[in-house]
This record gives structure tokens, C-alpha cells and sequence, in this order.
């Protein structure tokens, strides 16, 4: 048998409905059309009234979820892309993200993102908004890269008594796939060594893992041993487990699909040499997408995001230094 | 009767507020005051039961407060902003609630606590509790015009919930008037565009804003869906106690709308005698003293202290990062 | 009849893209067609001028945009993303749009261009240029649940632009049925609730269509302000061509709902003798011919080659930081 | 005579109304009234039909502006908080932001958030929203720190051809004081050298420049000499102004005051270490507000930003090293 990330997705949901009847999921399509990426699909049918379509009003949909939350269900929203969150997002980071802390009151809610770039998805079909939530207090960010993770870190963050956004990457959906859901290991808050070695470090997360993984193992071939360190979740973001492989590494590349300014890769480098300069041996690199909106044209948007051969090559210059 | 207890209440604790403000000091950040609304708001607040109903309030719904069942103290704790207040110094004034008991605390972004009470509702219906509970959401007549209100309301509408949107038209949103708010003639007339029911009210009347709500809350209750209800009145102090509302001009003020409800309730209850004029200002007294009792309470409670504040955003504990900056 | 010419070159036009979504490989991204609302969309588009009026289509308005003149190879250039194509394989399908020329280019989020389009006009109006210019700006009948959309008809209707909103209700958002997006009987009576002109259209019927936009634009080109019409059809193809509709009843789509555009319209114009069978058989023939030759065009041009691309996400280019990561 | 932050951010807009024809104001209460902050006091009656009332439909305020700005006005949009932008996030970082780079036609508008803490403002009326806005591709972020730079970057704004996040600090309205507006001097995209030291060097910008000259005015009577680098954009960034002063110091503190996640700071320090690691003789440090929402009791208010004493505390340890 062999499980995708899109089914890890569903089946997590499954069974997040299945133990607990608190939870409900709402968003646009999710009903009997399964939602635009199936994530849903059958869902409806196995948990009647709760898995519910609704209207193009992101903003109340989530509005919607807190209220629920305070009354004890635990909500999942799917949004359609990660892009129509922004219209959403005063809710999430003013509302979700301020209740626990103004009031006392928690507030499990759990806000699917199907986020990143895919080709021709153009600028509004492919945007990564981790570093946007990220920085407001109150929200948990995850980005799993792996289907167990997908699988696992739903789960988890919908028995979270907190706001969590859950980036699921697009990319992954149909590409990703495992043998079993494996077991319940890292909880939410601790990164993974997706790769060990020794010469180099590269902090990453979500689709940008594979990229990396595939890069070292490029750089393998030339004797060289790169560690990857998929993060899983950005908020909070597990510095212990970077920095021990900085001790070890001595080099640091960080990578996101995001734009550049700011972001998940910015925290990365900035935590690392404020709490682990002298772990250095060679300055710390960054590598985003480009500064500009996502392209639509398959040509353009490779060259947009980071791939294999962008990050082999700083990889490269990295080692050399 | 019940709301005008509940209208004076009101009115004293907000006298009493503009008073702190203006001595200056004191309080901890601004004011916002329901003065010349609290006969609709009163009688918006006196059907719903704590613990039992929902009420979203809006900034000008002290009233509603006091007759939902706010704990006295609240108000002013939250004012002084005391730790032993809901919302224990890290948020403010109008923002207070308890949402476990049915009062949500309102974030500033107006028009966003429609769905969110909406999403309560939902949830006590999903999980068979919902009973012949309702809930309430108020805003102002500006708030009308935010996208958060139109979503809220089309859900609620779509979920078929007993929401009651209670918007007042006080002619102002800050200093702005009417004419560059909204462009029809009666807000009302929205509430068919949505499939639910509207109507209007004259807020500066007592007795026919009670029966109103008393009429709008049955019918959200028997399953009539959301009501939409326009109360019509002017705001009698400005936006806040900083602004002067110099912008509202005279024949406004002078005209039926600018009429006091305090006084139009007060005339109301001594004509139909369910009070006589002695009553009342025992009534009265009774408030003032109230309010400075809860005045020496809130003012002698101590602040919070920086250095015990847990200062975490997270409830799981163990997923708030450390001070990690420096 | 123009109107019908417009029907059956966007018809041909999009038959064309649904075959080449299917076969695969060429077109970048995903195909989004207007088949089942040629006839409303044409009917507006014929009363708009290029250059002088202002058209935000949706998704849906391949109709609209031939009437209006956009450039013929828009279409074809930006699904295949050619750079000579207007968004030079930057945005791509249904997002390409000639700003200056009076047609914006959407973006997806639903609801925004209500705003933007009032804004053009608001400017021009500033300017002293609006002249009798209109603007339109479309949506289907799940976008008139986003808060966008609210606050843009509002702020048109405190402004009292020259705006037509078009609404097409085609009975479902992606696979959404009405009953989850919004309880009211008949959108329309929304306009009331914003002061503005409202009215419904059977949008299976091009006589109809034409008659009704004729009006509408009419009023808000002699300065009755916004104006909301409803158009009523069925989406005969899916949201997407990757869509099969699957969740479309069978007896909706044999209900009058559900009737082809196209065919009436056909049938309206030989009833009224304005062409015979040879002449839309012609005309037919001739829209197959320009689209070969547009597809045969587009394929052939460059697409964007990334090391040509400035990568610049400025107009001020000094302003714009060079690739710092790495 | 002495000129507020204030005023200058009404005279830049008198002076930019009466420059130009297209530039107009579009705002809450910012006609006859003039603003929440008076910022606009008295120019709808100097410039009428120029300065207009808005509903309260922050979406539809920006969505205006952007589409008057195709048609060649020049639009000043008014928040009334920097907080409330929320609600007209999508219009900013999905219309405004990408409509040069999809379609080649320029969007001058000049958002305007009056930004930062005040004592007893809480959440929803303190936030400081620059991080969030600078991580979008196709903004321009300025944050100015002094009369003379909300006057002439304001001026600078309205004159760009690009969208600019105008972020003005609540907290400089009536406190900070000058002769005059001086003279155009730094174009946007340049920093400034506040304080000139040998020492440290502090990054930082808006109001926290003046706790930073604070600070090392402190620091001087130890013997300290720290130099304060004012970014006043936060993007574009003037790496090599930051540099020059690194390499200089030796000694690196970002400071802000918005949320800890990402940001300014972040980008700061990353950006010094992935260019110009070897110029560091300590690791760099950060400093902005804790991680929770702003409170609103003003004790706890000034715990949760940087002051003086805790820009103090950070250098000494920072020049201790
Ligand atoms: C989304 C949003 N924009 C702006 C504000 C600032 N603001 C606070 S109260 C107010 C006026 C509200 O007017 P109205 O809704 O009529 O209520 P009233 O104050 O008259 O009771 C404004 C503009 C806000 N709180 N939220
Ligand atoms: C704000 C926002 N949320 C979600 C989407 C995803 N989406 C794209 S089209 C669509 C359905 C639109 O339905 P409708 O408005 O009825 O137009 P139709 O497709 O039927 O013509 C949805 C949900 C979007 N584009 N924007
Ligand atoms: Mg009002
Ligand atoms: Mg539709």
C-alpha cells in the first residue's frame, strides 16, 4: 500500500472526527465535493453535520471557528489556498490569536493552509504565509514535509488547546508518499534531522526538505556530508536541535520557499548567531524565492523558487568558504 | 421596572467614568460611553439571561451589561486596569468580557464579533445544547459598512441562527455622519437582501424598544433565525470622553432624535406610575453609592506587576518560546 | 446581432481552450470558461466602450471582454503565457487584464475588484474626465459573500458612482449550492439595502439580457448611480475544466435553468430574421478559422525566458534590493 | 517656533496636496474633523473635494486608492490605527503589491498607519505592522524617526511610484519637536547615522531611536561610545550604511519594537552575517517587545517594549563581550 500526503491529510481528519466529537470541519467545497484537493473527500458522509460547506466569507469562516472554540468544539478550517487566508487574517491574528491571552479562554482551532508553489499556480495559487503568522503572539506554525507528518501534526494540532496554522504543502500532496503513517514520535515544537552529516547544515522545512535532501545527496557524490534539519514547525521553532547541528557542521544554509524579506529563514540565521556564533566556522547563508510575486509561467517560477541546483550551488560556495 | 433600574445604573457609572476621566489619572487608557443609547441597549440586555443567552456588546453597551448580568465589579476594574479584573490589565475598557459566561470580549476591528457569536451558537446547536438559547451582537450604524458584518450576517443567516444583530444608529461613526457611511434610506432594509427579518425602533423611547426586543428575542428564539433591528438615536458625549463631538450641530442635537432616553424613560415610568418620583431617587442614590463603592474597590486593587506576569501567548505552556531575543 | 456574434466567437473561443486543457501539455495552468453565460456576458460587454468604459471581469467573462476589445491575442497569449502577451507569463488565464485601456486585471481573491473599479471611476470623476464613462465589474453569486464585495457596492453607493454590478447567480461557487451561500429568495433586493437600483435578468435569454444591460447602463450612465443586476443560469461546464460537475443534479440541469444560452440565442435570431442558418454557419466558420490562427500565433511565441526577466517587483528599480539571499 | 512629528505629517500632506492636483486624501474622519490624530486638520477646507470622509471598509478604502492610482491619482489612504490595516491586508499585499510587476502599470498610493505603543492603548490600537508589510514583494516600508524625515519622506511617498507603507509612530506625534523641517536631504532607501560611536553599533528605526540615543547617551558617561543607525525604510534596507557601521563597531544590537518572530531585527542580523560575518567581534544581539500581545495596563505596557533600560542592558553585555 502506499499512502500520499493529500490521503495523510484526510485520514488525520478522519480520525480527529472519529475520537473526538468535538470536532468539526468547515470550509469552502469540504461537503460532499470532498474539497478542492479531496482532503475531505467521504467525510461528509461518515461524520453527518459535521464537515460543512461554506460561503466565500473567509473572514466569518474563521470568525466562526473561534466562537465555536470557545464553546468547547475543537474547529478545523479549511481554507481553499493559503492565499484567501489573507482575507481572513484579521480574524486569525487579532481574534484567535489574542483570545487565550486576553481572556484565559483557549482556542483549539485549527487552520489548514494548502500553501507553496506548484506550476502554473500563479501569484495567488502558491503563496507560503508561515512567516506571516509566525510573527503575531498566539499562533503555533507547523509545515510538515513528510506524509507521517502530515499525518501525526494534524493530529496533534488539532488536540492542541492553541491556534495552530497548518501549512500543508501542495506540491506534496500527489508527489510525497510512504508505506504507513508510522508512529507518533516528535511532537509539535521539535525539528528532525531529515539527513545526517557532518559539513554543512541546512535548516529547512516543507517542500523545500525534499530540495535540500536531494541537493545533499548531489553533494555526496563530491565526499561531501550535508545535514538537513526539517524544522516541522517554524513556531516555536526547536533552536536546540539547530544548534547542535551547527556544533557539529560548522556551516549554516538557511532555506525557505517564501519570499525573502523577513521570514522563517531570517528567525533561522538570526537565533543561530545570536545563540551560536562561535559555533560558525563560515558565514551563515540564506536562500528564498526571488523578491517578486510568484509566477505563473512554469519557466519563471522555477527560477522563482529555490530548487535542487540553487541550493546544490550555494551548498557548494558554502563548503568552499 | 427592570430597564430603567438597569438604565440609570448605567448612566451613573458612566457619569462617574467621564468624572475619573476628565480628573485625569487615574483610569488607564480612554473612555467610550453609551450615553442616550442605554434605553435600547437596556432593553436589549433585559432578555437575555447570563450564562444562558450570548451577548457580543459593542462599545456603548454598558447597559446591556448590567442587565445580561455583568459582575458589577468589571467595569471599573477593567478601567483601573486591576489584575483582579477579567481581563487583569492587559486589556482594557470596552474590551472586557467573559466568554465562558456567554459575554465575549470584543476586539477593536468593528463588525468582527458577528461571527465569532454566531460561531458559539453554531457550536452549542452542533453539540445539541443549544437549547432556546440566543445570542445578541450590537454595533453602530458605521459598522455596518465593514466586510466582517456582511459575512457574519450572511452566515448566520445561511446557518439559519438565533442571532440578534442590534445596531444602533446613533447619525455618527466618530465624527463621520450618515450621508458618507451608507447611501439607502433605511438600514433595516438590508436585513431582506439577507432572507431574515428587520425592523426599525426609536431608541430614545423606552417602552417601545422593550417591546421590540421583546418581540425580536421570542422570535429568535422559537427558531425564527437571525433578526436584524435598527434602534434610532443620537450619541449624547463624544466618541470617546476625549473628543468633544463639536461636528454634531445644534439642530441635530435639538431635533427628536437628539431627545435624552434617560429623561423620555424617566417621564415614561412616572406617567405609567411603576415608579414615583421618590422611588427614583432613592434609585438613584442607591447607583451613585453603588458606583463609589465599586470605585474605592477597583481603585485600591492592585496593578499587575510586570515581574509576575507570566507573559505567555500560548495556553500549552511548553510551546511558548523563551525570551530569546538578546 | 452583435451581441450574438460576441456569443459564438467566445464560445468557439473557449471550445478551443476546454480541447486543449484536455489534450494536455501546451496551456500553462488551468482553463476557467463562461459557457451557459455568453448571453449575459456579451449583453454587457456590447454596451461598454474600449478605451472610454471600464469592464473587471470574472473568471466567467470571455464574452465580455471580446464585446468590450480586448485585444484578440489576449486570450491565447496569456494561457499559453507568451511573453508578448499582456502579462507576459507573469499572471496567467483568466487574471490578464490592460489596465490602462479600462480593463483591470483581477486577482483571485474574490470581491476585490468592486473597490478598484469604483476607484477608477472615483478618480476619473476628481479628475473632471468621467465624462459619461461607466464601469462594470462582475461576480458570480458566491462572491457577493465576501465582506469585498459588501464594502465596495457601499462605498459606490455613498459615492454614487456609475458603476453596473453584475452578478451572475449560475446556481452554484465551485460546488456550492445556493442554500450554503446565501438565505435570502432573490439577491437583487440586496440594492435596496444600499440605496442603489437593483434587478434580475433570465440569463439563459439574449433578448432579455441585452434589453436589461441597455437599461442598467443607460441609468448609470445618466448618473443614476450603481446599479445591481442579477443574471440567472446554470454553469454548463465545470468550475474549472478540471472540474467534471458531477455534483450537478441531473434535473437542475434539464430544469429552464438549465437551458444553453447559446441555442436560444441562435433561435431568437432566426425567429427575428436578423441572420439565416448560412450566415451563422458563416460566422461560425469564420470565429473557428481566427481562433486556429490564434492558437497557431501564440504557440509559436516565446515564452518568458527567466534570465531576461528583470525580477523586479518595483517601478522604481533603484528602490528594488538586489538578490541579497545567498 | 517648534514642529511637531504631527505637523510635519499635516504640512507634508498640505504641501503635497498643493504641489500636485492628483494627490488626494481618503480616510476615516479625516475631513471636516481631521483625523483621529488631527494629521489632517484643516486641509478639506483648504483642498475641497480633496480630502474625504471613508466608510469604515478598511478593503474597500485601499481598493479604491489602488484603482484611482491606475487611473493617475495619487491617493494618501489613512488608517485610523496601523492595526486596523488588517482589515485592508489582502487589497495591500495582493492588489497594491503586485500590480506593477503583473501589469507594468505603477500604483503611487501612500498607505498611512499611525503605528506603535501609547501608554494604555492595548492590543488593537499599538501594533506596529511594518514586518509584516516588508515581507511582501512590491512595498515600500518607511518608518521615520524624526520631524524632518515624517515630513520629508511623507513628501518622498506621495512622490514614488510605488505603493509605501507610511508607518508614522503614535508615540512621536507630540513628544518629538523641531526648528524646521530642514531640507531634503536622504533619498528613501538611505539610513542615517543618529549617534555616531565606535563602540556598538545599534540598528533600529522609528521611535526605538530615540530609546537607542538614549541608551547610549547613558552608555557615554561609562566611557561607551554607541552608535545608532536610524534604518528609517525598512524596506529597501541600507545594508551598506549597517555595514560601514559594523565594521566600524565591531558590535551589532537590532532593535524594534514589534513581535520577536521575524521582523526587522531578524532581517537585520541576518543580513550582517550572511555580508559581513567577519566584521563582528561579539555575536549580534536582538532586542524587541516579549512575545505576547501589547498589553494594555501601562506597567505591564513598559515591560513589554525596549526602553531605555533594557537598550542599556542589552549594550552593556553587547560591549562587555
Ligand atoms: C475595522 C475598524 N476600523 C476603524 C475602527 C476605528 N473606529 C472605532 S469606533 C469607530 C466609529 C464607529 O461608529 P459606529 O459603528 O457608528 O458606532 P458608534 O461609535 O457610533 O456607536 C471607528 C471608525 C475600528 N474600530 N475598526
Ligand atoms: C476570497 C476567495 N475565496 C475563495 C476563492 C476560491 N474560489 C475561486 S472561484 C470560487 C467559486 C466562485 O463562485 P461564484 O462566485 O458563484 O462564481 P462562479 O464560479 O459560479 O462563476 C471560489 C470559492 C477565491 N477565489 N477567493
Ligand atoms: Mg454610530
Ligand atoms: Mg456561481
Amino acid at each position: 500500500m502506499s499512502l500520499t500526503y493529500l490521503e495523510a491529510i484526510r485520514e488525520a481528519q478522519y480520525e480527529a472526527l472519529r475520537r473526538n466529537p468535538d470536532v468539526f470541519i468547515y470550509g469552502q467545497d469540504i461537503g460532499q465535493f470532498g474539497g478542492a484537493f479531496k482532503a475531505t473527500k467521504g467525510l461528509m458522509n461518515e461524520f453527518p453535520g459535521r464537515v460543512l460547506d461554506a460561503p466565500i466569507s473567509e473572514d466569518a469562516m474563521v470568525g466562526l471557528a473561534i466562537g465555536a472554540a470557545i464553546e468547547g468544539s475543537r474547529p478545523i478550517v479549511e481554507m481553499q489556498f493559503a492565499d484567501f487566508s489573507s482575507v481572513g487574517f484579521n480574524q486569525i491574528v487579532n481574534q484567535a490569536a489574542t483570545l487565550y491571552w486576553r481572556t484565559d479562554v483557549p482556542c483549539p482551532i485549527t487552520i489548514r493552509l494548502p500553501s507553496g508553489g506548484t506550476a502554473g499556480s500563479g501569484p495567488f495559487h502558491s503563496q507560503s504565509m508561515e512567516s506571516i503568522y509566525a510573527h503575531y503572539p498566539g499562533l503555533v506554525i507547523v509545515c510538515p514535509a513528510t506524509v507521517e507528518d502530515a499525518y501525526w501534526m494534524l493530529l496533534d494540532s488539532v488536540e492542541l488547546d492553541d491556534p495552530v496554522i497548518f501549512c500543508e504543502h501542495k506540491f506534496l500532496y500527489y508527489h510525497l508518499k510512504a508505506d504507513s503513517f508510522g508512529e507518533r514520535d516528535l511532537p509539535i515544537g521539535r525539528a528532525r534531522i531529515a539527513r545526517p552529516g557532518r559539513d554543512a547544515t541546512v535548516v529547512t522545512y516543507s517542500a523545500m526538505v525534499h530540495e535540500a535532501v536531494r541537493a545533499a545527496d548531489e553533494l555526496q557524490q563530491d565526499g561531501y556530508q550535508v545535514e538537513v534539519v526539517d524544522l516541522r514547525s517554524v513556531k516555536p521553532m526547536d533552536v536546540d536541535t539547530i544548534l547542535a547541528s551547527v556544533a557539529r557542521t560548522g556551516r549554516l544554509l538557511a532555506l525557505g520557499e517564501s519570499f525573502p524579506w523577513g521570514g522563517v529563514t531570517a528567525e533561522v540565521v538570526a537565533r543561530v548567531v545570536t545563540d551560536g556564533f562561535h559555533l560558525l566556522d563560515a558565514p551563515p547563508m540564506r536562500l528564498n524565492s526571488k523578491d517578486t510575486p510568484i509566477p505563473y509561467h512554469t519557466q519563471l517560477w522555477k527560477a522563482h523558487r529555490p530548487t535542487v541546483a540553487t541550493v546544490t550551488d550555494a551548498l557548494r560556495r558554502l563548503l568552499r568558504y | 421596572m427592570e430597564a430603567f433600574r438597569v438604565m440609570v445604573r448605567a448612566r451613573t457609572l458612566e457619569d462617574k467614568l467621564a468624572n475619573l476621566y476628565k480628573a485625569g489619572g487615574r483610569l488607564v487608557g480612554g473612555v467610550y460611553l453609551g450615553k442616550g443609547q442605554e434605553a435600547y441597549s437596556a432593553a436589549l440586555g433585559i432578555q437575555l439571561r447570563w450564562q444562558h443567552d450570548i451577548l457580543g456588546p459593542f462599545i456603548r453597551d454598558q447597559a446591556a451589561r448590567i442587565a445580561f448580568g455583568e459582575p458589577p465589579l468589571d467595569p471599573m476594574r477593567t478601567y483601573f486596569g486591576s489584575v483582579r479584573g477579567p481581563m487583569r490589565g492587559r486589556d482594557g475598557n470596552v474590551h472586557r468580557g467573559r466568554p465562558k459566561d456567554g459575554l465575549p470580549a470584543m476586539i477593536s476591528h468593528i463588525g468582527s464579533m458577528v461571527s465569532l457569536v454566531s460561531g458559539m451558537l453554531f457550536a452549542r446547536r452542533m453539540q445539541g445544547r443549544l437549547g432556546d438559547a440566543v445570542g445578541a451582537v450590537t454595533l453602530g450604524e458605521g459598522g455596518t459598512s465593514t466586510g466582517a458584518f456582511h459575512e457574519g450576517v450572511n452566515l448566520a443567516a445561511v446557518e439559519k441562527l438565533p442571532l440578534i444583530i442590534a445596531v444602533t444608529n446613533n447619525q455618527y461613526s466618530y465624527s463621520t455622519s450618515n450621508d458618507r457611511q451608507f447611501a439607502c434610506s433605511d438600514l433595516a432594509e438590508r436585513a431582506k437582501g439577507y432572507g431574515i427579518q428587520g425592523r426599525n425602533v426609536d431608541g430614545t423611547d423606552l417602552i417601545q424598544c422593550v417591546q421590540a426586543f421583546d418581540e425580536v428575542v421570542r422570535a429568535a428564539r422559537s427558531g425564527s433565525g437571525p433578526q436584524l433591528i435598527i434602534g434610532h438615536t443620537l450619541r449624547l458625549t463624544g466618541h470617546g470622553e476625549h473628543d468633544d463631538s463639536s461636528y454634531i450641530p445644534e439642530s441635530v442635537k435639538k431635533s427628536p432624535i437628539g431627545r435624552d432616553c434617560m429623561l423620555i424613560a424617566e417621564q415614561q415610568i412616572l406617567e405609567h406610575a411603576w415608579m414615583n418620583d421618590k422611588e427614583i431617587a432613592e434609585w438613584k442614590n442607591t447607583c451613585r453609592a453603588d458606583v463609589e463603592r465599586m470605585v474605592a474597590t477597583a481603585m485600591k486593587e492592585p496593578a499587575p506587576d510586570p515581574f509576575k506576569e507570566p507573559w505567555r501567548a500560548l495556553s500549552t505552556s511548553e510551546l511558548c518560546e523563551g525570551q530569546w531575543t538578546v
